[in-house]
């Protein structure tokens, strides 16, 4: 399979200002054209800056090591045109003094359309919100946590981009209404052959929509491969924790449950050895002495010591 | 159920005007809460599950019920009583970092209560928030710790030695491990669930997570916009859900592939 | 890093507390360099600043030293500005705890008697209060505090009702904490830090209030304040302009040191109130 | 509809607010000396007898909650009293003097928001850029600047120096001009106060609009517009600009009764016949009725602004009157 890839990191990794630890480093992985690429990490894993760097979104000062190319947009992809971007908060990522359709056909409007109230509307349709032409004249504040989701959706929409990136956009949800949203995402995907970008701290949200999965941790990429690979047969002990540790409805009560026992180490202190190594059953002395290589392909592999089948 | 219920709550009834509306948040709600049990309260967001656990610690006045904490009506407590009282039901917030003061050291807020109900002899008190910690799993090292110095956990675990010092029977806890993280979330309710064995302590357990429910509860109510739908054992709600709205609420769990 | 080291660090703060810090010296001492009254007659009648240097910054038209004047308005000045000032703080202070803390309809009557203070102009509340008790130093202190506590009054207010919400006053409640406790250890200290940050524009309004009281005549005749001498050299404002501006700029770059130290003090607080 | 709503919402909040006003001016007006009696006869002249006579008609001689009734129903027929320096009903002398100060005020908050705000967006485009720190540092220390002395400062140099504009009154006396010609000549008249008087409020605008529009930058919304490919000047001016000039807004109605008192000293250097200088006058010549009438129509003008002001919020703002949640 040579689809085209639309974007390509390697050893990449982002430091905010020049006195701050790197958010994110090391990181090497390509996306290509259709896939859906679920990014697994807790808060201040780096996950998000991994996105907004995927997107081309870092924030000005920012610095990036390594490299990150976007062969598909010849150059940095252009916001909102190339990538669509969703944020994790639906109540802040609207303009609250101005109707949701004038938003819509304002960023349709800037990516040339001609025609953008009406396709305001459309864009409405499409992600399911109902009766359209009212809920265009709506404000944000008029419109539920779920509601306003789907705006925000559909603004990233509406400069018809190829890439789609919800960043935590179902977490502040309600997990009926998340539910809802992240099965509309994967089907506007599908329908719009969208490649796909989805960061959550939830590893069974991710199983249900990624065809790929990386996992990140303390500003490191732990592991990423085809989803199947991951769930099956995980190649880094935090993913197996993850997976361990999820609870699904099926887990009766008991005398305890999976946990991870410690917590993720500082950003700022910096570690010669795994970072995952003091919280890990099965870690030995050179796991705190060395930072593991890169084990297995570059898009399917995880930075582990451990031979590959250890886990599952 | 053979217990015998230590928090009886029965018709409670709230309103609230939005913007000229008038939204019930509590329409007739009835509760029992046995010793040493876990009773998960689930629901969507503005189900009224959140106002519930805040009318039963009378946080939020209802406009009518009637709650019986350990036999004593405790809606009809005022002033020093009320606060003598309150000892037996205490609170862990869903969000740590809220519900801290925010200028205090981990020592000053788990010794708070110790002083307002003066448990511990003058002297005593070190000991005290010592054994505290020690019980949620904190180092004494930590007591000198300003609470916005550590981590989210850790603050959890500080709100669950404050709500531990008057000697609770009853734990209300709301939404305590949604704002934490998964590698964390694990450890807490594990810490629960060790506190309970041993010290049988009955939890009313406020959720919208049926996947922290099914690990915790003995019993579950689920609620929609102010009522309760269905009430049953937790193994009885899991495997043949009743109301619509329970088999939605279970629907949205995502379910890793294989298990 | 400490409070004082971010002030320590923001320019504007340093500068300001500099140059005010300067002034009350000056205010201090001024009875020391010249020790005689400053309303009695030293020269000639108009002499310009800069000829003689018994009188550097000349003489105004009785033949009055306007340097002495300077030094001993800007008694007046610093001390009518801080007192109204003190005395706003601590009125709207306490009538925002008061009103945030009990609410009900002690909260709607004092919003009510804020509002009606807000609605009358001020000064021209300052005006008509000294025309009827008569222009005195206190009276003039209390005019002034009588149209400035209205501000603090209802941030103090919003602060107490926002922070009356917040979960770890709730779990105050639920240990069984004692509402005076609550009110004293849980609620103020978070309520009142944003009122230091509105001092400096109290003081400074105060400073600005006095002089304008003094132009129109209405400070304590006793005194000389800055405004009645911008009043004084504004009757001879075509020949001898220097009267009137020489004690508007000093009067000038004390506001500015108040609103620089101002600029200092909410950067040194804005660090702190943070909590992640 | 929206709107309706909040009027009468707020006209009935405004009648307890009045009626504390009025007690509060009774209360002035009775701690001063001497009484309407007096006031009437120095410029008419009588006996004590007739002061008794005129006492027991007006119904002076009765109770202070009876005065205070009397007080109250007269305020309703628009009688504010009578004023001895003018030697004419207070309202008369109010109401003449009231439209001037409209026009300066008017103008001045006009020409001070408009220039304040687009100055304060200007400032917030480049944080801590050189044309930043000038405008900063520039609003702050005209924001020290006291009123008055600004306007003595201008008639010294545009007045005397250059000779370029009057230096008071509202228009040339009898000069027969009308129509363009009348305008132009008030409008020659008002430059120097309305500097005087705006000068202060365009330095505060400048540095709110400025903490609101750096605010603003740091919202959500606005990293999402952009992250949505619209052009930064758009995000700027329609949606940063936008939600930055609310608080603005807001401020508007507190600055009409801050205006009104600046107008004081303003009016009285400039000798511009308005209700600032009325008050001046009242205060000089001891005629506390009239001062006390300048200050209930000034309540009364601030009232009106603050309604203005919240009717011109609620169109900015489709949020007010969606309301918090409140326990039924």
């Amino acid at each position: 399979m040579t689809a085209e890839v639309l974007v390509r990191l390697a050893g990449a990794g982002v430091r905010y200002s020049a006195g701050l630890p790197a958010a994110i480093a090391g990181v090497s992985l390509s996306l290509a054209r259709g896939e859906r690429l679920a990014v697994i990490g807790e808060s201040g894993s780096g996950k998000t800056t991994l996105a907004l760097a995927m997107a081309g979104l870092l924030p000005a000062g920012s610095t990036v090591e390594g490299r990150i190319e976007w062969p598909a947009f010849g150059g940095a992809p252009k916001p909102g045109r190339d990538v669509g971007y969703v944020f994790q908060d639906p109540s802040g990522s609207l303009d609250p003094v101005m109707r949701v359709g004038d938003q819509l056909a304002e960023v349709a409007a800037a990516h040339g359309d001609a025609d953008p109230h009406v396709n305001a509307v459309e864009l409405i349709a499409q992600v399911e919100l109902p009766d359209p032409v009212r809920t265009a004249r709506a404000y944000p504040h008029e419109l539920s946590g779920g509601q306003r989701q789907r705006i925000a959706l559909a603004l990233a929409l509406a400069g018809r981009p190829s890439m789609l990136i919800a960043d935590e956009a179902t977490s502040a949800l309600d997990p009926v209404v998340q539910k809802k949203l992240a099965e509309l995402v994967v089907r506007l995907c599908r329908t719009n052959g969208l490649t796909l970008v989805f960061v959550t701290h939830d590893i069974a949200l991710a199983a249900g929509l990624g065809t790929r999965i990386a996992v990140v941790y303390s500003a490191r990429l732990a592991e990423t491969g085809p989803a199947e690979r991951v769930l099956s047969d995980p190649a880094h002990p935090y993913t197996k924790a993850l997976l361990e540790s999820h609870l699904g409805r099926d887990v009766p009560r008991g005398a305890r449950v999976h946990a991870i026992e410690g917590q993720p180490p500082d950003p700022a202190l910096a570690l010669p050895g795994c970072r995952f190594a003091l919280r890990c059953r099965h870690a030995v002395a050179t796991c705190n002495r060395s930072e593991p290589g890169w084990a297995g392909a570059r898009d399917d592999g995880a930075a582990c010591i451990l031979p590959a089948g250890m886990l599952r | 159920m053979s217990a015998p219920s230590i928090l009886t709550a029965r018709g409670l009834t709230k309103t609230y005007r939005t913007g000229g509306r008038i939204v019930p948040a509590l329409d007739g709600v009835d509760i029992d809460l046995a010793a040493g049990e876990t009773l998960a309260v689930v629901g969507a967001s503005g189900s009224g599950k959140s106002t519930l656990a805040r009318a039963i610690l009378r946080l939020v006045e209802l406009d009518a019920g009637t709650i019986h904490v350990g036999g004593r009506d405790f809606r009809r407590l005022a002033g020093a009583e009320l606060r003598a009282e309150r000892r037996r039901i205490q609170m862990v917030f869903q969000d740590p970092a809220l519900a801290l003061n925010p200028r205090g050291t981990v020592r000053s807020v788990v010794a708070d209560p110790l002083r307002v109900h003066s448990l511990v002899e003058a002297g005593g008190q070190a000991d005290a928030v010592a054994a505290l910690l020690d019980r949620v799993g904190l180092p004494y090292a930590f007591a000198d710790r300003p609470v916005h110095g550590i981590s989210g956990g850790q603050r959890q675990r500080v709100a669950i030695a404050r709500a531990l010092a008057t000697k609770p029977s009853i734990l209300v806890l709301d939404e305590p491990v949604s704002a934490l993280d998964v590698s964390v979330r694990g450890q807490i309710l594990n810490l629960l669930l060790d506190l309970q064995r041993k010290e049988r302590i009955a939890y009313l357990f406020i959720s919208h997570d049926m996947g922290v429910v099914r690990a915790v509860a003995d019993r579950v109510v689920v609620m929609s916009r102010g009522r309760i739908v269905e009430n049953g054992s937790a193994d009885a709600v899991f495997r043949s859900p009743r109301s619509p709205e329970c088999r939605e609420l279970l629907d949205a769990v995502p379910a890793l592939p294989g298990r | 890093m400490s409070a004082l080291r971010r002030f320590a660090g923001s320019p504007d703060g340093v500068v300001g507390a500099g140059l005010l810090l300067s002034f009350a010296i000056v205010a201090v001492f001024a009875p020391v360099a010249y020790p005689e009254d400053p309303l009695s007659i030293v020269g000639g009648p108009l002499v310009r600043p800069f000829v003689d240097w018994s009188t550097p910054l000349g003489t105004d038209r009785l033949g009055r030293d306007l340097l002495a004047g300077l030094l001993h308005g800007a008694r007046t000045s610093m001390l009518v500005g801080l007192f109204a000032a003190l005395v706003a703080i601590l009125l709207g202070a306490a009538v925002g705890v008061a009103a945030g803390l009990s609410g009900g309809w002690i909260d709607e009557s004092l919003m009510r008697i804020t509002e009606a203070f807000q609605t009358v102009p001020g000064f021209l509340l300052a005006l008509a209060f000294i025309s009827v008790v008569g222009p005195s130093l206190p009276m003039v202190v209390f005019a002034i505090a009588l149209g400035a506590w209205t501000g603090p009054a209802r941030v103090v207010r919003a602060e107490v009702l926002s922070i009356r919400e917040r979960d770890f006053v709730a779990a105050a409640r639920v240990i069984g904490m004692h509402p005076v406790e609550i009110a004293w250890r849980e609620v103020l200290p978070h309520a009142l830090p944003p009122v230091v940050s509105l001092a400096s524009v109290i003081v400074a309004g105060a400073i600005l209030t006095e002089a304008a009281l003094s132009f129109l005549g209405l400070g304590d005749p006793n005194r000389v304040t800055w405004g009645g001498l911008i009043a004084e050299g504004r009757t001879v404002l075509r020949s001898a302009p220097y009267l009137s501006i020489v004690p508007g700029l000093a009067l000038l770059s004390t506001v500015l040191a108040v609103h620089l130290t101002g600029e200092g003090i909410v950067a040194a607080l804005a660090g702190r109130r943070s909590f992640q | 509809m929206r709107g309706a709503r909040l009027v009468s919402r707020r006209l009935l909040g405004v009648v307890p607010v009045l009626a504390i006003v009025i007690v509060g001016t009774f209360f002035l007006l009775e701690a001063s000396s001497g009484d309407a009696v007096d006031a009437y006869l120095v410029s008419t002249g009588g006996d004590r007898g007739l002061a008794d006579q005129l006492r027991r008609d007006w119904g002076l001689d009765r109770s202070a909650w009876a005065r205070l009734a009397l007080f109250v129903s007269s305020l309703a027929r628009f009688d504010l009293g009578w004023s001895v320096a003018f030697s004419r009903p207070v309202v008369e002398v109010v109401l003449e003097r009231l439209p001037n100060t409209l026009l300066l005020m008017g103008t001045a908050i006009a020409l001070a928001f408009g220039a304040g705000s687009i100055l304060g967006i200007v400032a917030a485009n480049r944080p801590g850029s050189a044309v930043d720190r000038a405008l900063s540092l520039g609003s702050l220390a005209i924001y020290a600047i006291p009123g008055f002395w600004l306007g003595l400062v201008l008639i010294v140099v545009f007045a005397v120096q250059l000779r370029l504009l009057p230096s008071g009154g509202i228009e040339t006396i009898a000069s027969g001009k009308q129509g363009l010609e009348r305008a132009g000549d008030i409008a020659r008249h008002l430059v120097l106060p309305v500097a005087a008087l705006g000068m202060v409020y365009l330095a505060l605008y400048l540095r709110m609009m400025r903490a609101g529009m750096i605010e603003t930058w740091r919202h959500d919304f606005v990293r999402a517009a952009l992250a949505r490919g619209l052009p930064r000047r758009q995000v700027v001016w329609r949606h940063i600009a936008r939600n930055a000039l609310l608080p603005l807004v807001t401020m508007l109605g507190l600055q009409a009764a801050s205006m009104l008192g600046g107008s004081v000293v303003i009016e009285s250097v400039f000798a511009v016949p308005g209700l600032g200088r009325l008050a001046h006058e009242a205060v000089a010549q001891r005629d506390t009725p009239l001062l006390l009438g300048v200050i209930l129509v000034g309540a009364v003008v601030v009232i009106a602004a603050n309604l203005a002001v919240d009717l011109l919020y609620a169109w900015l703002d489709p949020r007010v009157g969606a309301g918090p949640e409140t326990a039924a």
